[in-house]
């Protein structure tokens, strides 16, 4: 009964820090980043440098009115929020944000599930995304909407392919689906130096999940008039946000887990023991994460958008191929004995 | 005896080289050869003939040509000379040799020439074949050969329809006669190991046990094939049965009538008849037979006869009368008779035959008696010649008909009485109808039509020679047979080897009854002369008065030729026909395809049956497959 | 490789499969110059022919012996497990008729010469494979062999009448193919409960044939058998009841077809009552033989009668084969020496005269474009050559003696009523009347009689060239049979004498091996 | 897994088979028949693993691994079928797709 | 343990529940979505197993991609709902419901005779892989190819072009 509660008071802590913390952070610095890289002032009525601007929004979006479209498939229509939040609410499980430390005589792992197979759930998980997609597009009865929901799906399901094979990638060199292995087996050497190329397919595919600039044709402002949640207003339309946010945040702490070594300091660092050390693992983790998500926000305002043929032909035409080939390069390697 | 086989030879060599010769249409080619052939085996024969009679006892010549079949079946082509068959040999090649003369004349304006030269020259072979022979089989090879060429002959004017019927109508009815033939050929080699006539003719007479044990139906071994021989021989020599396709044969060209229906191949019968007299001599109730059809054929011919209007009718029924008396003397036992009948026969009716053909030859091919009348200042030589004929074949004493006839009356009259007075009646008849014919045709005004009138000429002399010779051979043939009051029998002498002696007979009866009998029978030719004299002196009105004499339905029975034909038809051809037809329809196509076809249905109706369950609906087909799961786990598991 | 060696040197294998090897070139010549397949077709048979004729004479004088021994190939050892092998073997029964098919071939491709108008490339391959299937039957000694041989020669029969055939050809085609498939299904079913008997008796499997002939089995098993390979052969000779395919396959046939149908397929179920048939089960029931008889008796009468009122003229003749095959089982159910080489000589006999019938009744139809009788007529005016032929072979099939016909007939009849058929050799009599009948029904319709149409050429060279040999040889045997007879005496006394010593054996409960010498055996 | 025995797994199976069979026979329109095969496929899925693990061994999870496989394939090529009917017969309701009979 | 087994009733139920609307449901998209949900716990009922490779191949495979492309396969035909009764004829439908009914009764007379004896459960993801190389490696080729054929299959007949 007691790892189940010490699993959930985990899952409570990194989900308050993902929603509390995390998101409303996140709407800050991406409105002043936008701001800093278009060189104009961001937010800065609301509290000091903007900072409330967050709080701002939620009010608004908690006190808009809920709008329901008239002729809209009312169970797929308030379906879509909610399917929106699962993959970002499970996928975070299976990552390891710290090391394992023992404290009062109990070891203690800093990763809510612990399972062996845990990056095999972390894309079954994510794969789920394409519901609310789905159901956003199919039940708002909007032309635009269905579209770009349609796109956005086949947009899904291609990138998760590439994602698929560059984690098998690192999987195969560590011989077991547990992050945890993962991080140990860098102790060596970061992936990102072993696998340079399965990193590059990792993080714009990381891009596409999450629908970012490059990617984020399905809900573009100026084609599709917000794809698939143009119908959603307030809440509804948090919700989306909110996952989104959260996805890109566990994105980062997988990529982190992945190529950067999780909470070593540098390839071979061991966390000094107790609690301390464990913090100190959460430190460098998260610094890794916000390096992750600045680069996120620096991308969407730099790079324009993907044409969807261009979109298509990149997943299917450049990633797909380069992440098997790297997969191969992997294993023979592995076979090998080098890796 | 490389002669025998020369003679035989030399038409068949004829007939092939003619056979090229008629697609090319050169007659003078093809006369030559002929003639040449034909002549030539009448040289040798009558060279041999000379040779082999001078002999002080001439005993029988056996020449063996090859051997046809060698293991299972012990036969060989060979050859046999002795009196009967030199006597034979003779007749044919010497009447053959001048109807060939004869048709060269009559046949010169036809274009199937060539074509008739290769028939008659294959018929002479096939006739020397069948008269030569020294076993069943060759004389059998030349029994049917000499069918198929009277078939050929009788057909020759194929363009016409009448002579293609009676052409398949004589094979056919021969054919009938053959099937005969070749039961005894079975049965004598199953029992005699061989066909030879001197071995089957010794085992049969060395082996008492043979003659008296039944065989089969009644009849002993030789009384059966005795039969079998006798009802061929009716098939060939056109005897009661089988005589139908005599009379329509004359469709064919005359001088083919005069050799083959007259001369040659009709005697085939009483040859066969005279070759195995030993059979007969030991089969009494055969010969009875024989004798009661001989004499029945005879005087039904001859009553037909008188009531026919086609002149070559008349000489066919005449023929068919004269056989009929040929084998009643064979009948009655007199073998050596009925060959001297035969001997002299051949010579008057041959020239009958070609005497009609020159008559119809001049009037352009008409045949009916009642539109001639009057030719006697015509056609000189033929009416002369006519005349010796008729003459001789109503029997009037100097000519041969008298004897051989007196001599035959002779024998049936020790036979039996009542057969001996039917004969009389026939040979008045026949004196009757024979001047009937001739007064109509050379006596009274021409009945013919203008254009006929002015082409009557005299036919040219390689038709009239013949005409000469056989008349002379008619008048005077007679005196080599046996001339009564004397002892002087030249023909019997010769034939006497053949001929089996099994007890002695009364042959020598007193001067009185041998008065009696010639008188009866110059009386009773007389008698046929007067009443057709009297009857047709002025044209063919003779015949009322002779259908009042006679009562009419009598007279239509007699011109209706007894309707024969037309009962064989109704009895025998249609209902073959019908149930040909019966067969063919209902037993083959109805039963047989019929099954066949109710098979074919019935595989159809089960796979129509099949095809209803696939109704294409995809919930059908589902719910028999889990019908099918359930049955299978109820069936392992439950 | 065994069968290349046969192959290359004169022996029966290269008889057999010269054919098929020459076929091969055929499949790449090309479709449209006729002129050239049919001349290449002409040049390969002849040479099959006189390839045939040599061996033959080869065998034949080979030891001076004036009779034709058994002479046999190295046998190939096929399914040794079951002792099949490829074994071929010729004796005096099988030597006339292998002599026959491979004179008739060029005949048929010169009768087919004008009226085969299409696809003569398949014509000739499927000829080719034909005469390999005949010449394979007759020769083969092992059962197996004999019935794949059997049915080879289904197909391209099929296929001839099929597609060169008449109006009705598909119908008879089918007919054809599926009255001869049943027949020989249960022949199979014989053969292979032949070689498990056998098995069990001899402790080997084998499917020789003269292995088989060692072997008795019980009556009621021998009769069952006996039906099994009598239907098959009955169908194919065709006896009475199962002949009515007959008069349809050749009607369809092409003029080539129906002559190799008529001359050489439906002396295979002769060929096969002598063979098997007969020696294999001696201790049949008499009754049996009795009805075999008379089944043929039948046959010939009412053939007889059914061609006498026929309309067609290809169906006259195809019904008077019918009646002249009934001559042939009469002969061979009357188990003496004579009627059995006499049936042997009367199957070549009828190949020869009816064939050169149906090549008659073919160049009619290419000139008059009919085979009724209504519409013939008066041929010898305009046709005096062809008329000529017609005639003779009509004669010659009537059975006139001094041509080839007569001789046959003598030699059965006269056995049967050697072999104590009295009243049968009667009746078989009363069969040469009616052939008389309807042969001359069948010239006087055609033949005489007054001619108006259009004028007509006579025979063609090749057409002269194909009738001329049947005839001469039509002409040959009647005069001289003994020199066509002898060489193949020998064996038909062999085969009666093991029939003889088999048939004398007492009857047995279970299949026994009995040692089989003939020359001991008395006579 | 000690308390929840094989049995309520396969009743469980059971049930989802048999809903999974009914909707297949019952239903008119393709796609749900196809989904409730699909339904019928992984009850026995359910069955097979829970049996396996039962016993202990692996050859369940094993074979249910080929199943997915499987199910995918043939997931594929029906929707290529009905894409294709729907292409030329504009239904795939199989009341009216009876064209392949006699 | 009595959270398994709250868990699997839950989850069991609500697949039971799902799977009903799924065959009852005349939309075909809800439908769908309610066998995605059916998936799903089956998912979780295979998790109470302790057979998490299946459970996750589960929400990968089935939920993940092909339920996704049936979804995309019932948009791109535009198939409107089902507007009479979902049930074709009623005979057909008693007829069915008898004959699963019997399939079921005979099934379990069939399932009470196996017995089972429970053992230990030793799961391990390296176990599966071993014996997935090893003894099974032949027909974990095949799938590879069944797939590849599947694959191109499905392009072929739904891409065909129509000619002429």
């Amino acid at each position: 009964m007691n790892e189940i509660l010490e699993a959930l008071v985990k899952y409570a802590a990194i989900l308050a820090f993902m929603l509390g913390v995390v998101a409303p952070v996140m709407v800050w610095v991406e409105r002043r980043g936008m701001a800093l890289i278009q060189d104009r002032r961001g937010p800065n009525r609301v509290g000091p440098f903007g900072l409330l601007q967050p709080l701002a929004d939620a009010f608004k979006f908690i006190f808009k009115e809920e709008i329901i479209p008239a002729q809209a498939d009312k169970v797929l229509y308030l379906a879509a929020p909610a399917l929106a939040l699962v993959p970002a609410l499970t996928t975070f499980t299976v990552v390891p944000f710290g090391p394992t430390f023992n404290y009062a005589g109990k070891e203690i792992k800093l990763v809510v599930i612990d399972s062996d197979i845990g990056a095999l759930m972390f894309l079954a998980l994510a794969g789920l995304g394409v519901y609310s997609l789905i159901c956003a597009g199919y039940g708002s009865y909007n032309k635009y909407s269905l579209l770009g929901s349609l796109r956005a799906s086949a947009q899904l399901i291609s990138y998760e392919l590439s994602m698929g094979f560059a984690i098998l990638a690192i999987l195969v060199s560590t011989a077991s689906f547990n992050l945890l292995d993962v991080i140990d087996y860098q102790n060596s050497m970061w992936n990102i130096v072993y696998q340079p190329l399965g990193f590059l397919v990792f993080l714009v595919t990381a891009f596409a999940e999450t629908n970012r600039v490059p990617f984020d044709l399905p809900e573009s402002e100026s084609e599709l008039v917000a794809g698939f949640n143009t119908e959603y207003g307030a809440m509804k339309f948090a919700l989306f946000f909110m996952g989104e946010y959260v996805n890109m945040t566990t994105l980062s702490l997988l990529l982190a887990v992945l190529y950067l070594g999780g909470w070593q300091l540098y390839p071979g660092w061991t966390p000094p023991e107790g609690i301390v050390g464990a913090i100190i693992g959460v430190l460098i983790t998260l610094a890794k994460v916000i390096f992750m998500m600045w680069l996120f926000v620096w991308v969407r305002f730099t790079l324009p958008r993907f044409r969807y043929d261009q979109l298509m032909k990149l997943g299917w035409k450049v990633l797909l191929p380069l992440s098997i080939t790297n997969l191969v390069i992997v294993t023979i390697l592995v076979n090998k004995g080098i890796l | 005896m490389t002669s025998l086989i020369a003679i035989v030879l030399l038409p068949f060599l004829g007939a092939v080289v003619n056979g090229i010769l008629s697609f090319s249409n050169s007659k003078r080619a093809v006369t030559f050869t002929a003639l040449a052939t034909t002549g030539g085996s009448l040289v040798i024969a009558l060279y041999t003939i000379w040779r082999y009679l001078t002999e002080l006892s001439p005993q029988p010549i056996e020449y063996v040509l090859y051997k046809w079949l060698e293991k299972p079946l012990e036969i060989q082509i060979s050859f046999l000379l002795d009196p009967l068959s030199a006597i034979m040999l003779f007749v044919v090649t010497f009447v053959g040799f001048f109807i060939h003369l004869y048709s060269t004349g009559y046949m010169s304006d036809d274009e199937g020439y060539g074509r008739y030269f290769a028939y008659l020259n294959l018929f002479m072979g096939m006739m020397l074949l069948l008269i030569l022979g020294s076993n069943l089989l060759v004389t059998f090879i030349g029994w049917e050969g000499v069918g198929l060429c009277s078939y050929l002959l009788i057909g020759f004017y194929y363009k016409q329809d009448e002579p293609p019927r009676a052409s398949m109508k004589a094979f056919v009815v021969n054919r009938i006669g053959d099937f005969a033939f070749l039961i005894a050929i079975f049965i004598s080699f199953a029992h005699f190991a061989t066909l030879e006539y001197r071995e089957i003719l010794n085992a049969i007479a060395t082996n008492q046990q043979l003659q008296d044990t039944v065989y089969i139906f009644g009849l002993t071994l030789p009384a059966l094939l005795a039969l079998l021989l006798f009802i061929a021989a009716t098939g060939k020599s056109a005897q009661l049965p089988l005589y139908v396709w005599l009379p329509d044969a004359m469709a064919g060209p005359t001088p083919v009538s005069a050799l083959i229906h007259a001369a040659t191949m009709v005697t085939a019968g009483v040859y066969l008849l005279t070759r195995t007299n030993l059979l007969f001599q030991l089969s009494p109730n055969i010969l009875k037979l024989v004798t009661l059809i001989s004499v029945a054929t005879a005087f039904m011919a001859a009553s037909i006869a008188i009531a026919q209007r086609d002149i070559k009718k008349v000489l066919a029924y005449s023929t068919v009368s004269q056989l009929g008396y040929m084998f009643l003397a064979a009948g009655v036992g007199a073998f050596v008779v009925s060959i001297f009948h035969l001997f002299t026969h051949a010579f008057f009716k041959a020239l009958l035959f070609l005497g009609s053909g020159s008559v119809i030859h001049a009037m352009e091919g008409e045949q009916d008696i009642y539109k001639m009348g009057g030719l006697k200042q015509h056609l000189p030589h033929t009416y002369i010649t006519f005349l010796i004929g008729t003459l001789a074949i109503a029997g009037f004493p100097p000519l041969a008909g008298f004897f051989s006839k007196d001599a035959i009356l002779a024998y049936t009259y020790d036979h039996s009485k009542a057969i001996y007075f039917i004969g009389l009646i026939t040979a008045g008849l026949t004196s009757f109808y024979m001047f009937r014919m001739f007064i109509l045709t050379f006596h009274g005004e021409f009945r013919g039509t203008e254009e006929q009138r002015k082409h009557l000429h005299e036919s040219p002399p390689s038709m009239t020679l013949p005409l000469w010779i056989l008349a002379i051979g008619s008048a005077f043939v007679g005196f080599i047979g046996k001339i009564p009051f004397t002892h002087y029998d030249l023909f019997g002498k010769i034939l006497s080897p053949v001929i089996v002696k099994l007890e002695e007979k009364a042959v020598h009866h007193d001067v009185l009854h041998e008065v009696l009998l010639i008188t009866l029978s110059v009386v009773a030719a007389l008698l046929g002369l007067v009443a057709a004299k009297v009857l047709y002196s002025q044209g063919p009105t003779g015949d009322e008065r002779l259908k009042s004499i006679i009562t009419a339905p009598l007279y239509t029975l007699l011109k209706g030729k007894y309707f024969v034909d037309e009962l064989y038809t109704f009895v025998i051809v249609t209902p073959l026909r019908t149930t040909a037809n019966i067969l063919w329809r209902f037993v083959d196509q109805l039963i047989i395809d019929g099954t066949l076809h109710l098979a074919a249905g019935i595989v159809q109706l089960i796979s129509a049956l099949g095809s209803f369950t696939t109704t294409g609906n995809l919930r059908n087909y589902m719910l028999y497959f889990v019908i099918g799961i359930i049955l299978l786990i109820a069936y392992t598991v439950g | 490789m065994k069968f290349l060696e046969l192959l290359t040197n004169p022996s029966l294998t290269l008889i057999v499969f010269f054919p098929t090897l020459a076929a091969i070139p055929l499949l790449v010549a090309n479709k449209r110059n006729e002129k050239r397949i049919k001349w290449y077709l002409l040049v390969v048979f002849t040479a099959e022919f006189l390839l045939s004729a040599y061996l033959v004479t080869l065998l034949y004088l080979k030891d001076g012996i004036k009779y034709f021994p058994l002479v046999a190939d190295p046998t190939i050892p096929w399914l040794p497990r079951y002792g099949i092998a490829y074994r071929l073997a010729i004796d005096g029964i099988s030597m006339p008729l292998i002599l026959l098919t491979t004179f008739i071939m060029p005949i048929v491709i010169l009768g087919s010469w004008s009226s085969i108008k299409k696809h003569w490339k398949l014509y000739g391959i499927s000829l080719l494979i034909l005469t390999t299937g005949i010449l394979g039957a007759f020769l083969a000694y092992d059962l197996i062999l004999f019935y794949i041989f059997w049915e080879v020669m289904l197909v391209p029969m099929y296929l001839i009448i099929g597609v060169w055939g008449g109006e009705r050809r598909i119908y008879a085609a089918v007919k054809f193919f599926l009255y001869t498939l049943a027949g020989s299904l249960p022949m199979l079913l014989a053969i292979l409960w032949l070689g498990w008997r056998f098995s069990k008796a001899a402790g080997y499997w084998s499917f020789h044939y003269l292995e088989l002939l060692t072997m008795l089995l019980p009556p009621q098993e021998q009769l069952w058998l006996f039906i099994g390979f009598a239907l098959a052969f009955a169908i194919k000779v065709p006896l009475f009841p199962l002949h009515t395919w007959l008069p349809d396959a050749h009607v369809e046939a092409p003029t080539g077809g129906s002559v190799i149908l008529a001359a050489v397929l439906l002396k295979l179920g002769t060929y096969g009552f002598m063979r098997f048939g007969v020696p294999l089960f001696p201790h049949v029931k008499e009754e049996v033989i009795d009805l075999i008889l008379v089944l043929s008796l039948i046959g010939i009468i009412y053939a007889a009668l059914v061609a006498w009122v026929q309309e067609d003229m290809k169906k006259l003749i195809a019904y008077s084969s019918v009646a002249h095959l009934g001559f042939v089982t009469l002969g061979i159910f009357s188990m003496t020496e004579i009627s059995w080489s006499g049936a042997l000589l009367q199957m070549v006999n009828h190949g020869l005269s009816t064939g050169a019938l149906f090549l008659l009744v073919g160049m009619i139809y290419e000139r008059f474009h009919t085979k009724k009788f209504k519409e013939l007529g008066g041929l010898a005016q305009p046709l005096p050559l062809l008329a000529f032929f017609l005639v003779f072979s009509a004669m010659a099939s009537a059975g006139l003696p001094g041509l080839n016909g007569f001789v046959g007939e003598l030699m059965i009849l006269t056995g049967t009523y050697i072999g104590g058929y009295k009243i049968y050799t009667v009746i078989g009599a009363i069969g040469v009347i009616l052939a008389a009948l309807y042969l001359l029904r069948m010239l006087k319709e055609t033949v005489w009689g007054e001619y108006t149409g259009a004028v007509k050429k006579d025979l063609h060279s090749y057409e002269k060239m194909a009738l001329f040999p049947l005839a001469v040889l039509m002409l040959l045997i009647g005069i001289i049979p003994s020199v066509f007879i002898k060489p193949s005496q020998e064996s038909i006394l062999q085969t009666l004498k093991i029939y003889s010593v088999r048939k004398n054996y007492p009857k047995v409960t279970k299949p026994l091996i009995i040692p089989i010498d003939i020359d001991k055996e008395k006579k | 897994m000690s308390v929840v025995g094989f049995s309520h797994y396969f009743f469980l199976g059971l049930i989802l088979f048999s809903i999974g069979a009914l909707g297949a026979l019952t239903r008119r329109n393709g796609i749900t028949i196809f989904l409730s095969i699909e339904l019928m496929l992984n009850s026995v899925n359910l069955i097979l693993v829970s049996y396996a693990s039962t016993n202990g061994n692996l050859a369940g999870q094993i074979l249910v691994f080929f199943m997915f496989a499987i199910a995918a394939a043939e997931a594929a090529v029906g929707l290529a079928f009905f894409i294709a009917i729907y292409k030329h017969r504009r239904t795939i309701n199989i009341d009216r797709l009876t064209f392949l009979r006699w | 343990m009595m959270l398994e087994t709250v868990i699997f009733y839950l989850f069991a139920s609500l697949a039971v529940i799902f799977a009903l609307v799924v065959i009852l449901h005349p939309d075909p998209v809800k439908a769908t979505l309610s066998m995605v949900i059916t998936l799903f716990s089956l998912a979780v009922i295979y998790l109470t197993i302790k057979a998490p490779l299946i459970a996750a191949l589960q929400i990968l495979l089935y939920t993940g991609a092909i339920l996704v492309l049936f979804l995309f396969v019932i948009m791109l035909l535009n198939i409107q709902r089902e507007i009479s009764l979902p049930f074709s004829k009623p005979v057909q439908l008693w007829g069915s419901i008898v004959s699963v009914g019997f399939l079921i009764g005979i099934i379990t007379n069939f399932a009470i005779k196996i017995k089972i004896e429970e053992s230990v459960k030793n799961y391990s993801l390296v176990l599966i892989a071993e014996s997935l190389f090893k003894e099974n490696a032949l027909s974990f080729i095949a799938t590879g190819f069944l797939l590849l054929a599947a694959v191109v299959g499905a392009t072929i007949i739904a891409t065909k072009v129509k000619r002429g």
